[in-house]
């Protein structure tokens, strides 16, 4: 077992290495560059100081050496500086991460609280008007631009009600970004909700229970609901680790100061640092919540347990 | 010219005395709130490049000089200050008493320590350029002494401008930069792309023309947030989360008109709104399509519709109210809104309705831009050009530009711009070349620049002029509006005293906000 | 369409939500295949009607801000919106298939390494692939296009890889290759039919995906650039009008949704039916 | 002992990795198929009997030890040569349904084995095709038509006369009738054996099923935690099995259990080998696995 995680974790490592690598390389050679970017509304800049600036920051060396230089420095944990505003690219990160995972937690919690009932209807009222009504809310939910929704929800939480506040970062301002996120995922955790629960309900042990005599109610949640949150961890792992990655239209929409609007920005700026640095990142946490899915999924499952 | 600045002084101190004493009873400690599209990029004025950046800075920093309504030079940090009769010596005398936020005192040596920085290639300062042929400056007492290599115009309007911050040495004493300055607010903390709080300075002492308060402004705390979506923005003032904000173009107009509240616009932006060509490109060689196509464009339509109004047309290369600008001798030069004229020049060239010239309207995102865009590729249209829209982002468009004016074949391009500044110098880095993303015109143009840097006063007018007339003659440039971005804020009824200065500076020294 | 001639005839009960979705769907598409009849105005001409005007009959949905006629803006931006859909998808599916499929048969070295790559990039949310691809390529119809379909593609390749490697240890695979059969005719002839429906399916939900990115990528600016109808630039050019004309706003937003919802239901319904699991049982 | 042998292995071994554990299921193999013989291969799922088929017939690769053709031994080989060599060998799956592809004419897809061997007009290999389907005791007008018209004994013909297209001598044979029912069985048993002996073929028949093995073997090797435990003429191993595993499996059939004792056997505890044991000739051709020192 020690072994197995071992193992893991320095394919994790090698992966994170290559991406690092690759990014590396790709985003040096798109053109553009972030001196360009950042002198575009300036004035007075010349073309004497923009070169000079780029030597400064090592932007004249051959992409292979700055993609090396920059390496080498992840591995010793430093992030670098960014070319906009000279700040540490981990401080900004770290700033950001706890938003984007509050987020990320709150929206996923959303689309469990309105996508498990959800399921758990439409299962039981398989083939039947109930079920196909959950079903297209379901899926409408997913349906909706969510910058459309969003709009449509500051319009109404926000002015016309007057219930909710528009900016911010206190956790009233987390609603709204959240119900948004939650009913975009909504119907993917229902739909999965309902094959699973639909999978298991045609399993022997549920007929057996029924045939005991189980009340109904006792059957589904304590026989068929638990099995079916199996599957609901996949999903719920990947739709996290997707998360994760940021949202970038809903945290502009809300003005949530997250990871994506940080990484679009620095994309927008040509930032190379701040852009490895959210790639780093990004791709390590992808990679830790793989691998935390894969323990839970060992714990829900028995027989996972054994082997 | 030192004489005036004494009196002016003089009139200044009696209204300190005033102000103080009308003061006090109308000041209501209060909170401000303030919310903007974009976030700073930088808090140290001697790297930003981003108007959104230099307004911050511009709260937290002095200038040495500062400028009045009309466009003329005043003290700043500076009490007083004089040139030599060849120009290249100027002389600075620093304000007794002037005090940093951290409780330093600023004085010459301080001004030299924050010059020197500016200067330094180290410091990688992108307004390098505009502090001019400085060749060194030297500690004289209470002065500051400047000496440049040849005569440079510009330098004293540059010294009022939000790009020309002094800093406090302590500010750059450590590997860290702390925003310490002398100006009205001090800096108090900053949540990247989310908020800068900022605190009023209790010692301020007020230089700025444009400015009543003589002392510490009078709201308390000052904050900028992040609200990158109009909507929300306009959300969040109507439902008071915010009291000051960019509005969105769509509904200026409606606040306008509202009496629960303000709209403010920056008739002292220094912006300019310009179309431009791809002029090495044939067919757009040929100054009479360049024209044609300038006589298509109805101003008018894009000030009214595209931005609901709220700006103004403008008629030279060089915005309002700068120096020697004069809007009826360029609208003497240059094309006026003539479709049918446009139309028959085009046809005589061979191209009509069904083989229109095709041109890529090249243009970058803002608001009321894009609706500008819009009704000029109808306007083209009817000219029989056949003009399609590339947006790009800010700062990929002018990366982008770059290459294409660099180009002497190719799909020719019309495309637009926006400049500011606080003096017609920045004609020289748009046009002499290689010039602002390669769009430098010739030996001619570079000559004529370079020429009005070393003049003064009516001969320096005259010379600007000169090259404005040459501009519009051929064409390579059509003035379309002015201002044109960020120069907007509204805030509800309770806000009062707000104002805006040069180059989009924001100014809360006389704000007060009523219960 | 297709996907429906090979599947229906198999099951003959078609649930309700499919047929939603297909009424839905084909609406749709005539609609905006038929836009230049239908439309009473051309969708570009400003001062159609007057600025802003609420709908009326005139103008069923209202007049923009330019006094363009916005039920012809919305019958055109569909012809652009399921076209944006269309080529994305399958230039999305075409190379993450291949890239699948390579995957999938192209020996061990060569699935370690697509596979990893197909990972990390599967990971990053599309959206985000898609905004960095048009912030360096620049916005345009075709740039966007370019964009999601290249966010498409770890997607398909992932799908296809793993559908194709569920078909590669089945005994009829294993006997073809048994009888000698080289790698690329036992993909065309044995695998590709086995697993086409699965793609078909994919497709449809990737199509409802692509346009909710084009429109996102519109709404941000980086996408079909004004005065193209698409419905995501509609949006994005009229959404500071949502208090004063929020018609501008809520009908291009309905189509999305009901396009988007009309393919979604029937992508779902098929994927339920292309279930493995579920075909094996039955 | 000296005839001479078509397909042998030696000393192979193989190990899977799953979830972290290393699943060993061959320890150390080696056996030899004769011309023309029917080889049976007997054990519990989980003994490696199907890995050895697999390895074989060249679907698995081994750990370790080596596959040899008419004594070619084939990891010498060049890739091509090994495709060719081992296109000789070829095999008939447990599954009469997963094994033939449902969205190809079976025409075809028996067709194809002619085709990679080498024809290449498709008239003839119709021809070939229709032949081989009547052989199997189809109808050769069958030739176009799709899997899932045919019943599961259909199809296994099917698969035998896919298996048979390319020419092979050897056929691995994985639990061929174990899906079908027991009426259908003999059929194919029977169809099996006259095959082999119209095409002199030589078979490596896997089941776990004591009964079927008795019917068509010559020899039988029995298999058990991927080892080799006990192998030698059919009549000889079923009548004087020696290894403990081998009676166990002969007590689970009724025919064979109630002739060899007439009572259950109370416990069976069986040895745990290790690699030092070897297998102890004990009569003509007939061996087993003795544990070594206990």
């Amino acid at each position: 077992m020690l072994l197995l995680i071992l193992k893991r974790v320095l394919t994790a490592f090698a992966t994170v290495l290559a991406v690092i690598v690759l990014s590396g390389i790709l985003i040096h050679l798109v053109p553009g560059d972030p001196v360009t970017a950042m002198m575009a509304q300036s004035v007075t800049a010349t073309p004497e100081v923009m070169a000079a600036m780029r030597a400064r920051l090592g932007l004249d060396l051959p992409v292979w050496q700055q993609v090396a230089l920059y390496t080498g420095h992840v591995l010793q944990g430093d992030l670098g500086m960014t070319i906009r505003g000279n700040e540490p690219v981990a401080r900004l990160l770290l700033q950001r991460l706890p938003n984007t995972f509050a987020l990320a937690v709150s929206g996923l919690g959303v689309a469990l609280a309105l996508g498990i009932p959800l399921g758990f209807l439409a299962a039981i009222k398989r083939g039947r008007l109930a079920d196909t009504i959950v079903m297209v809310i379901a899926v409408l939910g997913v349906s909706v631009p969510a910058f459309w929704l969003g709009l449509i929800l500051i319009q109404l939480f926000a002015l016309k009600l007057g219930w909710l506040p528009v900016a911010g970062s206190g956790w009233r301002n987390i609603l709204l970004p959240a119900l948004t996120l939650g009913l975009t995922y909504c119907a993917l955790v229902a739909r999965m909700t309902r094959s699973a629960l639909i999978e298991v309900l045609s399993e022997d042990y549920i007929r057996t229970a029924r045939a005991r005599g189980l009340k109904e109610h006792r059957v589904l949640l304590v026989h068929a609901l638990r099995p079916a949150l199996i599957s609901i961890v996949t999903v719920v792992g990947l739709v996290f680790a997707y998360l994760l990655g940021g949202q970038v239209i809903i945290e502009n929409v809300f003005s949530w100061n997250g990871i994506g609007r940080l990484a679009v920005q620095a994309m927008l700026e040509r930032d190379y640092p701040m852009i490895q640095g959210f790639i780093v990142v990004f791709a390590t946490s992808v990679v830790v919540v793989s691998m935390l899915i894969d323990i839970l999924y060992g714990f829900l499952d028995p027989r996972m347990r054994q082997r | 010219m030192t004489s005036s600045i004494k009196s002016r002084l003089a009139l200044m101190a009696a209204a300190t005395a005033i102000g103080l004493a009308a003061g006090f009873s109308a000041v209501t400690a209060a909170d401000l709130t303030v919310a903007r599209s974009v976030d700073a990029d930088s808090l140290d004025a001697q790297k930003a490049s981003t108007t959104q950046s230099l307004q911050i800075t511009n709260l937290i920093f002095d200038t040495m000089l500062t400028m009045d309504k009309s466009g003329s030079v005043q003290p700043g940090l500076a009490s007083e200050w004089s040139m030599s009769p060849d120009g290249k010596t100027y002389r600075f005398t620093i304000r007794d008493g002037l005090k940093c936020h951290d409780g330093s005192s600023f004085d010459a040596a301080a001004a030299k320590a924050s010059l020197d920085r500016a200067l330094s290639p180290e410091t990688n300062n992108p307004n390098l350029s505009a502090w001019g042929p400085i060749t060194g400056s030297k500690v004289d007492g209470k002065a500051l002494t400047v000496s440049l290599s040849e005569p440079y115009g510009p330098f004293a309007s540059f010294l009022t401008s939000i790009q020309a911050a002094f800093l406090c040495p302590s500010s750059f004493a450590s590997a860290e930069f702390k925003p310490i300055g002398t100006g009205p607010f001090k800096f108090v903390s900053w949540t990247r792309n989310d908020s800068i709080q900022l605190a009023a300075n209790p010692d301020y002492k007020n230089a700025n023309p444009l400015i009543e308060n003589p002392g510490k402004p009078h709201i308390d705390k000052l904050t900028f947030k992040v609200i990158p979506e109009a909507v929300a923005r306009m959300a969040a003032l109507r439902s008071g989360e915010a009291d000051l904000v960019e509005p969105s173009l769509e509904e200026a107009t409606d606040l306008k008109n509202d009496s629960n509240f303000k709209v403010y616009a920056a008739e002292l932006s220094g912006q300019q709104m310009l179309a431009a060509f791809t002029w090495k490109i044939k067919p757009l060689d040929n100054p009479e399509i360049r024209k044609a196509i300038g006589m298509a464009m109805n101003r008018d339509a894009y000030a009214s519709i595209a931005f609901e109004g709220l700006v103004n047309t403008a008629n030279c290369p060089v915005a309002p109210n700068l120096f020697s600008t004069d809007e009826a001798l360029c609208a003497s030069w240059g094309v006026k809104y003539d479709p049918e004229g446009a139309k028959a020049i085009m046809e005589k060239a061979g191209y009509t309705k069904d083989k229109p010239l095709k041109v890529k309207l090249l243009v970058h995102k803002l608001p009321g831009w894009d609706q500008m865009h819009q009704i000029m590729q109808q306007d083209l249209a009817a000219i029989n050009v056949e003009a399609e829209i590339e947006t790009r982002e800010v700062a990929a468009f002018f990366d982008y530009m770059k290459g294409v004016n660099e180009k002497t074949d190719g799909e020719p391009a019309v495309w637009t711009m926006g400049m500011s500044g606080v003096d017609p110098d920045y004609l020289t880095f748009l046009w002499k070349r290689p010039g602002f993303v390669n769009m430098g015109l010739n030996a001619e143009v570079d000559t004529m620049l370079d020429e009005q840097r070393k003049l003064s006063g009516e001969p320096r007018a005259a010379k600007i002029h000169e090259i404005e007339k040459y501009l519009m003659e051929n064409a390579y440039a059509v003035p379309l509006l002015s201002p044109g971005w960020g120069w907007l804020m509204a805030s509800n009824a309770k806000v009062e005293g707000f104002k805006m200065g040069f180059m989009v500076s924001l100014l809360f020294n006389d704000v007060t906000v009523s219960k | 369409m297709t996907v429906l001639s090979q599947t229906v005839p198999r099951r003959p009960r078609v649930s309700p939500t499919v047929l939603l979705g297909l009424g839905l769907a084909t609406i749709i598409v005539l609609a905006s295949l038929l836009a230049p009849m239908l439309a009473p105005f051309d969708p570009l001409r400003m001062a159609a009607g007057p600025r802003l005007a609420a709908p009326s009959l005139a103008h069923l949905f209202g007049t923009d801000e330019f006094g363009r006629d916005l039920f012809s803006r919305v019958l055109a931006g569909g012809r652009l919106s399921l076209g944006i859909g269309i080529s994305a998808v399958v230039s999305g599916l075409l190379v993450g298939g291949v890239v699948g499929l390579a995957a999938a048969f192209g020996g061990r070295l060569t699935e370690a390494v697509l596979l990893r790559v197909i990972d990390v990039l599967y990971s990053f949310p599309d959206t985000l692939i898609a905004l960095a691809l048009v912030a360096f390529l620049g916005p345009g119809i075709e740039n966007a296009t370019l964009a999601i379909a290249i966010s498409l593609v770890p997607f398909y390749a992932r799908v296809t890889y793993g559908l194709a490697a569920a078909e590669r240890s089945k005994p009829y695979i294993e006997a073809a290759r048994l009888a000698g059969i080289r790698s690329g005719r036992l993909v065309r002839v044995h695998v590709m039919p086995n697993i086409g429906q699965s793609l078909v399916v994919m497709a449809t939900l990737g199509f409802s995906s692509a346009i909710l990115s084009a429109a996102g990528l519109s709404f941000l600016g980086l996408g079909v650039q004004p005065p193209s109808p698409e419905w995501g630039a509609i949006l994005a050019s009229g959404r500071n009008y949502i208090t004063k004309a929020p018609w501008i706003l809520i009908f291009p937003g309905l189509a999305i949704c009901l396009t988007v919802l009309s393919f979604n239901l029937i992508g779902d319904s098929l994927r339920d039916l292309a279930d493995p699991r579920r075909k094996a049982r039955s | 002992m000296n005839r001479p042998h078509c397909l042998a292995v030696e000393n192979l071994r193989k190990s899977f990795h799953s979830g972290g554990r290393v699943v060993r299921a061959l320890n150390g193999v080696s056996l030899q198929l004769h011309q023309g013989e029917t080889l049976g291969v007997i054990g519990e799922s989980g003994s490696g009997k199907s890995t050895l088929g697999r390895i074989a017939v060249g679907l698995d690769t081994a750990s370790a030890g080596s596959v040899m053709i008419d004594g070619e031994r084939l990891e010498a080989l060049t890739p091509a040569l090994r495709r060719q060599r081992l296109r000789t060998c070829q095999m008939i799956f447990q599954d009469p349904y997963s094994s033939l592809n449902p969205r190809l004419t079976i025409g075809r897809q028996i067709g194809e084995g002619l085709l990679s061997a080498g024809m290449s007009d498709w008239r003839a290999i119709r021809q070939v095709v229709e032949d081989l389907l009547e052989r199997v005791g189809l109808k050769r007008e069958m030739h176009d038509r799709y899997p899932h018209e045919f019943s599961g004994g259909q199809r296994q013909r099917i698969a035998i006369a896919r298996a048979l297209a390319p020419g092979p001598r050897i056929v691995v044979a994985d639990e061929p009738v174990s899906a079908l029912d027991v009426s259908i069985q003999a059929q194919i048993l029977d169809l099996m054996a006259e095959l082999q002996a119209e095409k002199q073929l030589s078979y490596l028949f896997i089941s776990h099923d004591m009964a079927v093995i008795a019917r068509l073997c010559d020899r039988i090797a029995v298999m058990h935690r991927g080892r080799l435990v006990e192998t030698g003429p059919a009549r000889s191993v079923i009548e004087a099995p020696a290894h403990p595993y081998t009676r166990m499996l002969l007590d689970a059939v009724p025919r064979f259990g109630r002739r060899r004792s007439g009572a259950r056997p109370v416990s069976v505890t069986l040895p745990q080998h290790g690699d030092d044991d070897v297998l102890v000739t004990i009569a003509d051709g007939h061996q087993v696995l003795r544990s070594n020192g206990s």
